[in-house]
């Protein structure tokens, strides 16, 4: 009888070392998983600045619509003023482009297209192409926040020099 | 009475899609214990039963557990580090300096990385010499070795190739070193330099040849050796241990029970 | 292992290397190509000894004590940042009755970034220490103290004021050199005449913090920009907004409020020792 | 106890299934310390100081708005900079923090560069990858250089500005030291602007140098060049007595005569004290020279060589010869040729003569030398490369005599030898190189300089920014500076001026010494009689200045040379100087000229034109302008007097045309007259 | 056929002849085999849980360290400032050390090639496998020859004044005398032992002595220009 309950012992301790053991190493995966979620997102980018300084506003004729292709952006110079545009298509991320002759922004890929405005005419864009916050720094010279979205034909989304 | 996690557990181990995973499952029986062992993809490499003796930490020192440790480490570390490391120069060493500075326990993964690598090499030796010292290469365990040392002659080249990547001083100068010796070799050193490093001087080309290397197709060779290593223990008759032998073989080995025999 | 060649906080401190602390130094170098962690604990137990044994320069003993510490030369300087003041600081130790006592210990001290090269040493025949005193990295008021000790060991301590300037303020000295200091600077020099005797109306010399002090920035902007006659004081202050950029007038006022005496309040912290 | 022991490890790792549970515990705890190693960084630490910090300040909402966390990182893709700093150094860009007294969470102080576009390490140095302090400021096996001392931060302004800086006095100094002190004659310097950086000081030909002194002075001289003159250039060689010794037999062995008449007296010098320093003074000879007076201080100009001990040093034959003309010795001298009369040169010799110091050649007895030692100081003269800086007959000018300077600001601390206790950063390994160079290893050249420590800072800054950024930095960040011309006039009005060392003191289109106005444009700002009266009888113009034109006693027609070349040649664009008249002004807009002087401009402040009221002892007396300047000049100088001289301290009153133009009448009615005037009422 | 005849197995004692153990051949019986049979035990559990040990074990002192002591990294690679020395990683510096005084050919290529066709050799070899004690048979002509082999060696490291190499063969040449001394009878059990070393037990003693000293000789004991150094001077 004793024999048995040392044996007994025995079993339940093994389980409990067993347990242990595993239930650690259950942890350490989980753990591992959150520690190389952690690792893998980046801490510095990069990636240059969402202002982008598009230059003095005497560069940009009136009525017209100029694409950066380096950062994405059309800078419009409309009789009501100066704004920004993003140049990425709404529907899947192709840069578009203006085409003078048709007097509209259009999209290579999947044929959208859109008003000077960014207002969307056709095409499978579910959206218009986006406002972005243009304003002019100390130096005279016209910048825009890529990373800010701002409202269509809102007084203050335009620069009036 | 609530069911305690040990119910749950058993639960779901009688599930027909546990079960349909994992053909064995478990329980204290030899059968059993020797299913788990032989239906495994990765553990029927081995043998379903080892001798006692053979698990006392004297008889190998676990060397040859130890290296295989040393290697999962090293993979489980460099296949993270290859998501901050761009093969090119300068920005591979940026990229190690970004992995000290910035990236969440970056430095962690790369330390741990590097003194594994030394670790291994050191192990792979200790192993090597661990097994000669006890006889253990003798038949039929002879091809056996010979995987043992291209292996070791593997795990240098993997560490002597990893060596350059953060193309730190240290690196750039240890590998100019050390293959400079390689267009010592007569007749065809000066091309086997040349092949090695895509060039005539440690630059880009050579970075991203140790880079290939290192990361792709020298850990996978590696791994087809070890598996062959592996799996000849159990078909070369497990691990090796003096008093398996037979008798007669045993006389033989152990000389210094020669009188003995002679007295036979 | 990474090693660290040089602390900046410790220079100066040990004047031949700590023999335990090379050794670790080339014990560490070869850890860095071994795998030795053993050696590297050592190296780092050598290392943290040595660092807690590295003693400062050694104090001299004194030979007499003087009863007063007084300025021979030295006080008020202006440097910039970081460097030297022209001329090195002099004290002297006097006895009570005003004589010169050589062989007294006099203790220069100052905020930590501030260094002496003689940051202790025994008074000459005349009496007198001098040392070099490089500024701290900061502009603002160095508070520089040098003492001594009396027959009963009582410490007896002198302040000296220095000034550093930053980037603005060395700008704005250069910019007073050149347009401002003939006419507030009263005083002559061989090479340059001051002008300040000739004017009726006399200006404000810039260390005249009583008056200048009260002078917003804005305020003194208006009066170098437009001259005296625009703000209703002397017209033989003139505008200099046709000279001088809106940056250069920032300049010379941060200069001005860098050097008035009583220090303005916006001119920064003081650094004094601890 | 070990009992104990031993049936807790029994317990523990009794068999594999216990060991297995243990081992995986303590393997989780580990691995656990990594990521928590990660949460408690440096950076975090420090951010946390600082919010702690800004919680209780007046405006803490502001600052906290401000706050970004997480590694803050500035990337300046086309410098190669990464600089992290901003991560720790939470409050450079804010403008209230200026009351915290020490970084971390100061402000920056006022620069004129934006934070964002030249990140701190270009400036700072240091590691600005890095994210712990002890990496990012101090030098470490993989970063050598740790940041920058405060003192010589001015050399990374050098790294982009070629030229001077109002805001970089220390810089400029160092440069200036490292033209003029002879530097750049052996080491080679390449700037980063592609040019070779020249040596400003002339060092003498010593190929007749046997005509000029004795061989004891020379003696003395190579011992110790600063017991001779104190703000002598020529470093100390440490010398031993053999070496001198040797090397002065072979100097004067190997001087030649020079041909022509120098070696006699033209005229006993005249022992006549008074005589002789007034002549000095009239001469304006301290405008260069300067003279230790009784106090120790030193007197005059340091443009040329120091005479309080000149007696010591010259033969009287050669001084006599020069002073009537130094082009006869040496061509390239900036002395001007004086057109002494033989009393003249009698009484300037014999003043200049008397300057001696008996102690200096006291000790001074040298055998005469045999040949083995002339062939032993012509080896040494070689050895030690004087023929880098003198002109030697027989000896040429060794190339690459010394180290190249031109990228030293980047030199590896590993490839450096530090003396002992000396701290291992490239600042101090060339501080404590140009302070005492001979320490760092037996047998080195380099001469001991006479620097003081200021400016061995200046210095060291000057070289610190000769580094490899300097040298490969973007050609939209490098701000050029103009190069000095080696504009030389041509003609015989060129003779004349070489011959007069006119560019000694002033500057003509970019070249010239910067002692007295620029003549680039005075073509168009003098009349012409003016000129020819002052070329006579140089009068004063400032009456604050006490270095003048000194009178060379030209005739006529040098005189006409001169000014006809002047008002010919030197002429700006700018103005048409007979666009307005010298007179015929009306009496209204004189007099408006007149109250706008006194009242609204004030300018009797700093001119004088009535000496009875006026004052001002700034700017040039104005009692005779109307016959020295053009009408003008006058006008363009009212308007914008920066225009026609850069850095003039006469401020631009932003006048309009006709203030400028009454100012212009009112001026140029003074024609002297004013005081005729006063002496007839 | 009820005939029960007793088989026994074949025991081959030279390996070489016969590479297979046991070569039993027959219809109606299985193999006995008569090699001793040993206690065995299964691998799982027990042998997968001490792997897992002592793998985990190893784990946790690599993280240790690496949470301690930092990667060594240093200044970006420039190919125009060599650092003094220049060393290869620590296991290539037994072969730098060598090639400080054998031309590249050699130490290079030959001398490791060597090594590693000795190595792979090793169990091809029929002394490897008979592995008697080297001394027992033919004892006089074995000791002349390596009388010649050990001090022709010798000799030629001295000339090339190799110490770092010489020191090693001779303490091993040393201990080898002494077992060509000692019998299988010998009263101390260190002579027994060594007295039944085999000729590759020596050899292979002998490689690892050299690599282990050699190795250390060119990571710690080494400074600029290659020259000697005491690690604990600078």
């Amino acid at each position: 009888m004793a024999d048995e309950t040392i044996k007994n012992d025995e079993v339940n301790r093994r389980q409990f070392f067993m347990k242990l053991g595993l239930g650690s190493l259950s942890i350490a995966a989980a753990g591992t998983a959150a520690f190389s979620y952690q690792y893998l997102e980046p801490n510095v980018l990069f990636e240059p600045s969402p202002v982008v300084n598009a230059g003095k506003p005497d560069r940009y004729p009136l009525d017209s619509v100029t694409l950066d292709v380096n950062s994405g952006i059309y800078i419009v110079h409309s009789q009501e003023g100066y704004f920004s545009l993003s140049a990425v298509c709404t529907h899947l991320g192709c840069l578009t482009a203006w085409k003078p002759e048709l007097n509209m922004i259009a999209c290579p890929c999947h044929g959208s297209k859109f008003e000077q405005s960014g207002k969307k005419i056709e095409g499978p864009a579910p959206k218009p192409l986006p406002w972005k916050r243009i304003w002019l720094n100390d130096d005279g010279d016209l910048l825009v926040d890529r990373s800010t979205d701002v409202q269509a034909q809102a007084r203050d989304s335009f620069v009036r020099v | 009475m609530a069911k305690t996690v040990d119910q749950y557990l058993d639960d779901l181990r009688g599930t027909r899609v546990w079960r349909s995973i994992f053909r064995s499952g478990t329980g204290s029986s030899t059968l059993k214990r020797a299913l788990a062992i032989q239906q495994n993809v990765f553990l029927h490499l081995f043998s379903t039963k080892v001798r006692t003796r053979m698990l006392s930490f004297s008889a190998t020192w676990y060397l040859g557990t130890l290296t295989l440790g040393t290697f999962l480490i090293l993979v489980a570390t460099g296949i993270p580090l290859m998501f901050y490391y761009h093969p090119s120069v300068p920005q591979a060493y940026a990229d190690t300096k970004d992995l000290q500075f910035v990236v969440s326990s970056g430095l962690f993964l790369r330390n741990l990385h590097r003194w594994s690598a030394h670790a291994m090499v050191f192990l792979v030796f200790a192993h090597m010499f661990k097994v000669f010292y006890r006889g253990a290469y003798r038949t039929p365990r002879e091809f056996n070795w010979v995987i043992g040392v291209i292996l070791l002659l593997m795990t240098l080249l993997l560490s002597y190739t990893g060596y350059l990547l953060p193309w730190d001083q240290l690196a750039y100068w240890a590998i100019t070193v050390g293959s400079n010796i390689a267009s010592a070799v007569p007749v065809m050193g000066e091309k086997i330099h040349f092949l090695l490093l895509g060039g005539n001087a440690v630059n880009a080309n050579a970075l991203l040849r140790f880079y290939v290397l290192h990361c792709m197709i020298l850990p996978l060779a590696a791994m087809f050796f070890v598996a062959i290593h592996f799996w000849r223990i159990r078909k070369d008759g497990g691990l090796y241990s003096h008093d398996s032998e037979p008798a007669a073989l045993r006389a033989n080995v152990a000389t210094d029970a020669a009188p003995a025999k002679e007295a036979q | 292992m990474t090693r660290y060649r040089y602390m900046p906080t410790h220079v100066g401190t040990a004047a031949h290397g700590c023999p335990a602390e090379r050794s670790s130094a080339i014990a560490s170098r070869r850890a860095r190509s071994v795998f030795l962690p053993a050696v590297a604990v050592l190296a780092t137990i050598l290392a943290t000894s040595c660092s807690q044994q590295s003693a400062s320069a050694p104090v001299p003993k004194p030979t007499a004590f003087g009863a007063a510490i007084v300025e021979s030369s030295g006080g008020k300087q202006i440097a910039q940042t970081g460097s030297l003041l022209p001329q090195p600081v002099v004290v002297q130790v006097n006895d009570k009755q005003g004589a010169a006592v050589a062989g007294a210990l006099v203790e220069f001290a100052a905020a930590p970034s501030v260094t002496f090269d003689s940051p202790n040493a025994l008074t000459d025949s005349s009496g007198q220490v001098t040392s070099n005193v490089s500024l701290g990295g900061m502009a603002g008021r160095y508070q520089l103290s040098a003492s001594t000790f009396d027959k009963s060991h009582k410490k007896v301590e002198l302040k000296i004021e220095a000034i550093a300037l930053g980037y603005q303020q060395t700008l704005g000295r250069h910019l007073n050199d050149q347009y401002c200091e003939r006419c507030h600077n009263p005083e002559s020099t061989v090479e340059r005449v001051s002008n300040y005797d000739n004017l009726e109306v006399k200006p404000h010399p810039f260390t005249e913090g009583d008056t200048l002090n009260k002078l917003s920035d804005a305020d003194l902007a208006a009066i170098i920009s437009h001259g005296g006659s625009a703000l209703n004081k002397s017209a033989l202050m003139p505008a200099w907004g046709n000279t001088l950029s809106k940056s250069d007038v920032q300049a010379l006022i941060s200069y001005i409020r860098a050097v008035s005496d009583p220090p303005s309040r916006s001119a920064g912290p003081v650094y004094a020792k601890h | 106890m070990k009992e104990k022991f031993t049936s807790l490890w029994q317990r523990l790792f009794g068999d594999s299934v216990r060991a297995f549970g243990v081992v995986s515990l303590i393997f989780l705890a580990s691995l656990a310390i990594a990521p928590a190693k990660n949460f408690f960084s440096e950076w975090r630490h420090y951010q946390h100081g600082y919010l702690r910090m800004v919680r209780n300040r007046s405006d803490a909402n502001t600052l906290q708005r401000h706050f970004q966390g997480g590694i803050q990182q500035i990337w300046l893709p086309e410098l190669g900079v990464v600089d992290r700093c901003t991560s720790c150094h939470v409050g450079l860009k804010e403008a209230s923090l200026t009351d915290v007294p020490t970084q971390p969470f100061r402000t920056h102080p006022v620069i004129p560069h934006k934070l964002d576009q030249f990140g701190c390490t270009v400036c700072h140095r240091g590691q600005g990858a890095a994210t712990t302090v002890a990496e990012a400021h101090n030098s470490t096996l993989a970063w050598e250089q740790p940041i920058l001392p405060a003192k010589y931060i001015e050399s990374s302004c050098g790294e982009c500005h070629r030229g001077p800086l109002p805001g970089t006095p220390q810089l400029n100094q160092g440069r200036n030291l490292l033209a003029r002190q002879g530097c750049a004659h052996c080491h080679t310097v390449k700037l980063p602007d592609g040019t070779t950086m020249k040596a400003t000081d002339d060092p003498p030909s010593l190929s007749h140098v046997a005509d000029k002194t004795t061989r004891e002075w020379i003696y003395a001289w190579l011992k110790d060049p600063q017991a001779y003159a104190s703000t002598s250039t020529m470093p100390n060689f440490k010398l031993t007595d053999d070496d001198a010794r040797d090397m002065s037999a072979f100097l004067i062995a190997n001087s030649t005569p020079l041909p022509g008449d120098t070696a006699t007296l033209s005229a006993r010098p005249s022992s006549d004290p008074a005589a002789g320093a007034s002549l000095y003074g009239e001469s304006f000879c301290a405008s260069c020279h300067a003279v230790q007076n009784a106090a120790g201080n030193m007197v005059g100009g340091d443009v040329g060589p120091e005479l309080t001990r000149g007696g010591n040093k010259v033969k009287p034959e050669w001084l006599q010869a020069w002073l009537r003309n130094p082009r006869n010795y040496d061509p390239r001298t900036g002395m001007p040729h004086y057109r002494f009369n033989d009393p003249q040169i009698a009484t300037l010799s014999g003043f200049l003569l008397a300057k001696t110091d008996s102690d200096l050649l006291a000790n001074v007895h040298l055998e005469a030398a045999t040949p083995e030692q002339i062939a032993h100081g012509k080896r040494l003269v070689s050895d030690y490369g004087c023929a880098s800086c003198h002109e030697i007959a027989g000896i040429k000018k060794p190339e690459n005599f010394a180290p190249e300077l031109s990228h030293i600001g980047s030199k590896p601390v590993t490839q450096l030898i530090f003396l002992p206790g000396m701290p291992h950063t490239l600042p101090d390994y060339i501080a404590g190189k140009i302070k005492q160079p001979r320490t760092f290893s037996p047998g080195l050249k380099m001469p001991q300089y006479a620097f003081t420590p200021a400016q061995i800072d200046s210095l060291t800054t000057a070289l610190l920014a000769l580094n490899d950024r300097s040298n490969t930095l973007p050609p939209s960040l490098a701000v050029a500076t103009t190069p000095e011309s080696d504009y030389q006039p041509a003609g015989k009005a060129g003779k004349l001026m070489t011959d007069l060392a006119c560019f000694s003191c002033h500057r003509i289109n970019g070249h010239g010494g910067d002692m007295a106005p620029d003549l680039t444009w005075e073509g168009s700002s003098v009349q012409r009689e003016w000129l020819v009266q002052f070329f006579k009888n140089p009068g004063t113009l400032r009456p604050s200045l006490i270095r003048r034109m000194p009178r060379f006693n030209l005739n006529d027609a040098e005189v006409n040379e001169l000014t006809d070349y002047i008002m010919t040649v030197y002429q700006t664009p700018a103005i048409d100087r007979d666009s307005m008249p010298l007179s015929g002004y009306s009496q209204g807009q004189v007099e408006l000229g007149k109250q706008l002087f006194y009242g609204k401009y004030s300018c009797q402040g700093c001119h004088i034109v009535d000496t009875k009221t006026d004052k001002g002892y700034i700017g040039p007396t104005l009692t005779h302008v109307g016959s020295r300047l053009t009408a003008a000049w006058i006008y363009q100088w009212m308007k914008n007097p920066q225009s026609l001289r850069p850095g003039t301290a006469e401020p631009n009153r932003g006048m309009s045309d006709d203030e400028a133009r009454a100012l212009t009448a009112f001026l140029i009615s003074q024609k002297g007259g004013a005081r005729q005037e006063a002496a007839k009422k | 056929m009820s005939d029960s005849k007793d088989f026994t197995a074949g025991v081959d004692s030279n390996a070489k002849k016969s590479p297979r153990r046991i070569v039993f051949i027959t219809r109606r019986t299985s193999a006995q085999v008569k090699a001793e049979t040993e206690d065995q035990v299964q691998t799982f559990p027990e042998v997968l849980f001490r792997a897992a040990v002592a793998v985990m074990t190893l784990a946790v002192v690599l993280v240790w360290i690496a949470l301690m002591f930092n990667a060594p990294l240093e200044g970006l690679a420039d190919p125009s400032h060599t650092p003094n020395p220049a060393k290869a990683p620590w296991y290539f510096l037994g072969l730098q050390e060598m090639l400080h005084y054998f031309p590249p050919v050699v130490a290079g290529v030959l001398v490791p090639g060597l090594v590693v066709m000795a190595l792979i050799v090793i169990p091809y070899f029929k002394v490897n496998i008979e592995a008697d004690g080297l001394f027992l048979k033919d004892r006089q002509l074995r000791l002349r020859i390596f009388y010649v082999g050990a001090s022709a060696l010798s000799l030629f490291l001295l000339l090339f004044k190799i110490y770092a190499a010489l020191v090693p063969t001779l303490i091993m040449a040393g201990v080898m005398l002494v077992a060509a001394q000692s019998s299988p009878q010998s009263s101390s059990a260190f002579r027994r032992y060594l007295a039944a070393r085999p000729l590759s037990y020596w050899v292979m003693t002998w490689f690892l002595f050299e690599l282990v000293v050699l190795t250390a000789i060119g990571t710690f004991f080494r400074g600029a220009g290659w020259a000697f150094v005491w690690p604990w001077l600078g």
